[in-house]
Formats: structure tokens, sequence, C-alpha cells
């Protein structure tokens, strides 16, 4: 009786980092995180760690303030020569397109979203990440069934719904069919390392970089500089021109330029930008 | 004793109400009886055991399960006259075998399918059994002939599948990029991998296949020949 | 009402009686919650489902071993302030990693959820294996498919795991109603969501400029957010 005493320890708010003690078995489940940036779930993850280090009140943050301090992250990890996941690099590119927006006045010809209204969507995205980690914390920390509550420990089988006498789930259904269907399928495929970008990737990263923005974006600065070490630059901007013509083709993308080597402008065309699942991209990035 | 006063009494009853609160709880989640010596280490230094028992027993003597000595153990039990509600003979619910999954997933997303079209598939010789026991779940049923030589028959799911599944039609069933979203299926399946997708129809009889007849039935040894009708 | 004799009556008061040991042997036999409708089919007919169990959460109110719903079905559990005592006999149970907590806290509060809004919400791809082992565990389910291009899976959570969390309904579920009033449970940013015009960022000082103070702000009347039109 005066030992174990467990309670008063699930009662009290356990902190985020204490909650998921382990890490270890999550590297088997998630091989495919190329870097663990300091244990970040993601670039979103990372951008809200760095708001809360600016205040307490996400709505109060300032995005630019954010930005720099995200890109300048990201390049003090480029400098280590360490490999990043593309998702990080495609989202200190369009910070870093937010940031020029946010600081240049609004053209008076300047269509779709303001710098503030895309600002907006970020902060609002935060404090939705933010939500979710709450709650997800406060869920675990609740009176479970197992740890804190129990089951009968001796059931009896009880002269219910004779009529059911088959049991499987629809995830069994689904597992069974995909082992089978997998075991069968030619096992070994050779994937070859890629020394360039290929269409698919760029295409990719374009879908996801515009449908952020919404709006006239002049991306392929940031693309070449966030996106690619200097000796891919060239292989960056002819795969995101070639799959920006074919995006374009099929009017999922609309472009704009006022002269000769100008800055390309890229909007979301009439048709839906959407990703389709898409195949990963970690790894492109070397 | 005679010193007790009221104070310490309602204390001395709110001891012996948490000690026979905390007995009945692991009476309940035990998978076995409890000896008296596991329950008198768990309970409050200062309650007797045979107390807390006798309470207990008191307490479930006519409710739907009763609080049951097994030798110099304790045990909940359901109430003798409410026999009737437990199972007697206990067959449990079946799970099926993964190879009865196997074949069930494969009719579902191939149908109408084969027998020898689901062992193409699997890769595997499909056991008549097997395909028995999926008939007589009643989530798989004969569909018609297909129109090729031999007119094997073909297979596909019915309504009680899509119900035990939750699904609200066969279209439901995720596609090739669900499963691989879902992590069920490898990203790197080679180019020409492809999961069927189910029609919307799926009741109508495809251009290939040809209704089942009572004589197909009978052939099949699903139909004992020829009852006579009154 | 009025021609009720007293027989009639303790008759009444014995089938109820009756009624909720029958109930009750149900529930104490079961590990997984039980439907309304199940104990509603075992229960004599002229007793209403609603009494019975409202007597039964009554008399277990403050036992060590509960009755609590879980949506449409009931189940027995030991009272949570005595988990401590039971827990030392418990099974570790596995610890879900961070990432499969997170895509298990955006699926219940988001549902029906795809893949796509679960990572938009989270903005990291979800890695295979994650949805997959949330899927194994029986917490999270296929619910359906939404009706937009490309069908996409729509994912939610189980009775299973409303039952693991001591939640009666997804209402229940902490924090619900704040977060939807507050519109953090929508998919795209919500109209009223409050678009924060910065006054004049400090960030955005130029080389000729000095840092103003918040004395400074005050005094110019900028404190007070407003919309600036160049």
């Amino acid at each position: 009786m005066n030992s174990g005493h467990k309670d008063g320890e699930a009662a009290q708010p356990v902190s985020p980092e204490e909650l998921w003690s382990d890490n270890k078995t999550q590297g088997l489940s998630e091989p495919e995180l190329v870097v663990d940036v300091a244990g970040f779930e993601g670039p979103l993850d990372l951008l809200l760690h760095l708001a809360r280090n600016q205040k307490v009140d996400l709505s109060q943050i300032s995005v630019v303030a954010l930005a720099e301090q995200y890109i300048g992250f990201i390049d003090r990890v480029r400098a280590m020569r360490l490999e990043l996941a593309a998702d990080y690099l495609v989202m200190a590119a369009w910070l870093a397109f937010l940031k020029s927006k946010l600081l240049v006045p609004k053209q008076r010809n300047e269509e779709g979203e303001s710098g503030e209204e895309l600002a907006a969507v970020l902060q609002f995205r935060l404090k939705r990440l933010e939500a979710m980690r709450e709650a997800a914390a406060r869920l675990i920390n609740r009176d479970r069934l197992g740890r804190d509550v129990f089951a009968r420990g001796a059931p009896e089988a009880l002269e219910l719904d004779r009529s059911v006498t088959f049991e499987a789930s629809l995830y069994d259904l689904l597992a069974a069919y995909a082992v089978q269907r997998q075991r069968q399928a030619i096992s070994n495929v050779q994937i070859a390392a890629r020394g360039v970008w290929s269409l698919q990737d760029a295409r990719d990263l374009l879908v996801r970089l515009v449908g952020h923005s919404g709006d006239w974006s002049a991306l392929n600065g940031f693309l070449t500089q966030y996106l690619s070490d200097p000796s891919q630059r060239r292989s960056v901007l002819a795969s995101s021109f070639a799959a920006s013509l074919e995006l374009i083709r099929e009017g999922k993308l609309e472009v704009r330029q006022e002269g000769a080597f100008a800055p390309i402008y890229m909007r979301p065309g009439q048709r839906q930008l959407q990703l389709q699942p898409r195949p990963r991209l970690v790894g492109d990035v070397t | 004793m005679s010193e007790t006063s009221p104070d310490t009494d309602l204390f001395a009853q709110q001891r012996l109400g948490q000690a026979i609160r905390i007995a009945e709880a692991i009476l309940f989640a035990s998978t076995e009886p409890v000896t008296g010596k596991m329950l008198a280490e768990r309970l409050p230094d200062d309650v007797a055991l045979d107390l807390v028992m006798e309470r207990l027993v008191g307490a479930y003597a006519n409710r739907g399960v009763n609080v049951v000595r097994v030798e110099d153990a304790w045990a909940l039990r359901t109430a003798p006259d409410l026999g009737f509600l437990l199972r007697r003979d206990a067959p449990q619910q079946k799970k099926l075998s993964r190879a009865a999954l196997e074949v069930l997933s494969t009719i579902a997303y191939h149908q109408p399918v084969t027998r020898a079209e689901i062992e193409d598939v699997r890769g595997v010789e499909t056991s008549k059994g097997t395909l028995d026991l999926l008939l007589e779940s009643g989530w798989v049923r004969m569909r018609g002939r297909r129109r090729t030589p031999g007119r094997p028959v073909t297979y596909g799911t019915t309504q009680a599948f899509l119900d035990h599944f939750g699904l609200a039609e066969l279209r439901d069933l995720p596609g090739m990029e669900e499963l691989k979203g879902a992590g069920l299926l490898s990203p790197r399946m080679p180019s020409n991998f492809a999961v069927p997708v189910p029609p919307i129809e799926n009741d109508l009889l495809r251009d290939d296949e040809d209704e089942l007849t009572d004589v197909d039935l009978e052939e099949l040894g699903l139909l004992t020949p020829r009852v006579t009708e009154d």
C-alpha cells in the first residue's frame, strides 16, 4: 500500500519531450527521414519551436523574424554539410519568398494574397499544430484502459450474437491483400542514385511551393538558392522549368515574365493544383 | 474499544469502505481467483480481511454476479441462476486464417474472379476448404460462370461482406496509392503493379459471365438433387 | 396508472431487479463494451433498458468497479483512483511514438480526415508505418472515401479508441469545444480567423530609421492595429 504510488505522476502534466520516451523505435518505423533536425518533426514543428521562443501568444509573433530565424537555422545546418529532408528546404524557400513579400510594399497591380495574408495562414497553421500537440498531451494523460483503468480479467463467453461466427477486421483484410500482392510482385527493384533532379521531383516541389502561395510568385530564385547545392543549380533550374511547362499544359499552372531574363512568376492555374499521394522526395537533395 | 469516539468510528468506516472497493477492483481485474494472502497485502494494514470479504460477499449476494470462495481464494462468478446467459459449448468466434484472408481479399479486389485466377494472383494453390469456408461465412458467393472453356465458376463478395467490413460499396476499398499511404504496401512497387478498381455496378453480370443455373449448382454439389416440393 | 395494485407494483419491481441482474452479469462477463442493442435483446421485453442502465450506473457509482458508457455501449471498468494498486500486475503497454500520437490526435479531432489533410496539419509527410501502426492497434480505422477527385480514403477513430481513453463519445475529447470555437479544427483557415495586420514591424526598420519605443508608438496611436494603405 505504501509502495508504488504512481498515481500522482500520471496526474501532473508531462512535457511533450518526456512523453515520447522511446524514440529508439521511431527510428525503425520511420526510416525515411533523412536528417532528424535536432529531433524536429518536420519544418512546421521547427517553426513552431522557433515561434515559441519568440512569444507566448502565437498571434503576436513577428513572421519576418521567424522567417529569418528559420532560414538562419537551415543555413547553419547546410553549412555543416548535413543533408536535409526536402521539406525543410521547401519551407526555407517559401519563407524567403514570404519575407520578401512582407518587406516590399504591396504593388498596385499585384493580384492575390498579400504577404500579410500569407503570414496569417502560416500563423493559423502554427496555432493549429500547437493545438493538436496539446490535445495529444491531454489525451495521453487521461485515465487509460490497461494502465489506470482495467477491464474484467476473466471474461466469460456469452450467448450473444450467435449469427457472426467469423471475425476479421478491414485492416486484417487489407494487410493480407497487400502482403500477398507484394510477395508476388518482383521484389528487387533497383533505385538508381540520382545526380540530377528528375522531372517528377521538380514537379512535386513546384506544386508544393506554388500551392503554398496561391498567387503570382517569383520562385525560381528561392528554388535554386535553397533547394540545391551550387553544383546542381542548372539541373534544378532546367528540371523545374520543364516541369512548369508540363504543368502549364495541364492547366495547373500559369506563368508570367515581364521580359527576357526577368524573374518568372508563377501561380496556380484553373485546374486545382493537387498533390497526388506523392512518391517520397527524400534523398533527392544531395 | 470502549473509548472509540464517533470521529474515529467514521474514519474507520471510511477505511473499511475503501478496503472493500480495493478488494472488489482486484477481484474484478484478476484473471484467476485471488488468494486471501494476496488480497491482504494490498489492503490497508489496519483493516481485517475477514471483515472486508464478509461485506463484499454480502454486497454481491443477490446480484447478477457473486463473490465466491474457491479454497483459500476468492473470485467473481456469474450467479448460478443466470448461467443460461453463458455459452456452454463455447465455440469462440472463429478468426479467419491468413490464407482465408488472402483469398477473401483477392476475391474482393479482383471479382468476378475464378479459382484459377485467384491462384494466379496469389501464386499458390487455393485449397477447396478455404473457399468452402468463405462461402460458409456468407461473405463470398458464386456469381456465375465465365464464358471460357471449362466454364469456371466466378466468385464475388456479398452484401454481408460490405456490412461486416463497414464498406458502403466495393469502390470504398482503398486503391493502390491509399494502401501505400497507409504503409500497407511498399512505396517501391514495380511500375507494372496495379490494384484493380471494382466496378460501380458490381451486382450485374459481366459480358463474359453466365448466370448460375440450378443445374450448375447441382453439379457443384451445392444443391441436393431435386427435392420434390409439396 | 391509478389501477396499479401493490401486487403488480411489486411484480414490476421484481422484473426490474431481475433485468438489472442480467445486465450486470452480461457486463461482468465481457471485457469489451456491450451494445445497448445486445443488452436489450437479453432483457425481459417490458423493461426499459434506459431505466436498467440508470440504476446500474448508480449502483456502481462509488464502488471499486464502475459502469461506463462508450458510445452506444456499456462496460464495467475499475475505478480510476484504484489504478495504482492494479497497475503492477498489468503488462507494460507499448508507448506510441511522438509522431504516431500526433497523427492519432489529428485523426481524432479532425475526423473524417484524409491523409493529405493530416499532413497539412502536421506540415510533414506521415511516415510509412505510422498509419499502419495505428490501424493495427485498432484505434484508427478507414471510414470511407471523400467525394472529391481521387476519392481519398478518410480516417477516423474506433470504439476501442474511446474505450481506451475513457471517452463516452467524441464530443468528450479534451478541449474539443474550445478548439472548434477557435476554428482550429478546420482544414482551411476560417474566414473569421483574425488576419493580424502588423502595425509596423520592428524588423522592417530601414537603415535610416531609429527604433521606436512602446511609448513612441502609443503617442503616435500605432499600438492599436490598423490597416495601412500605401
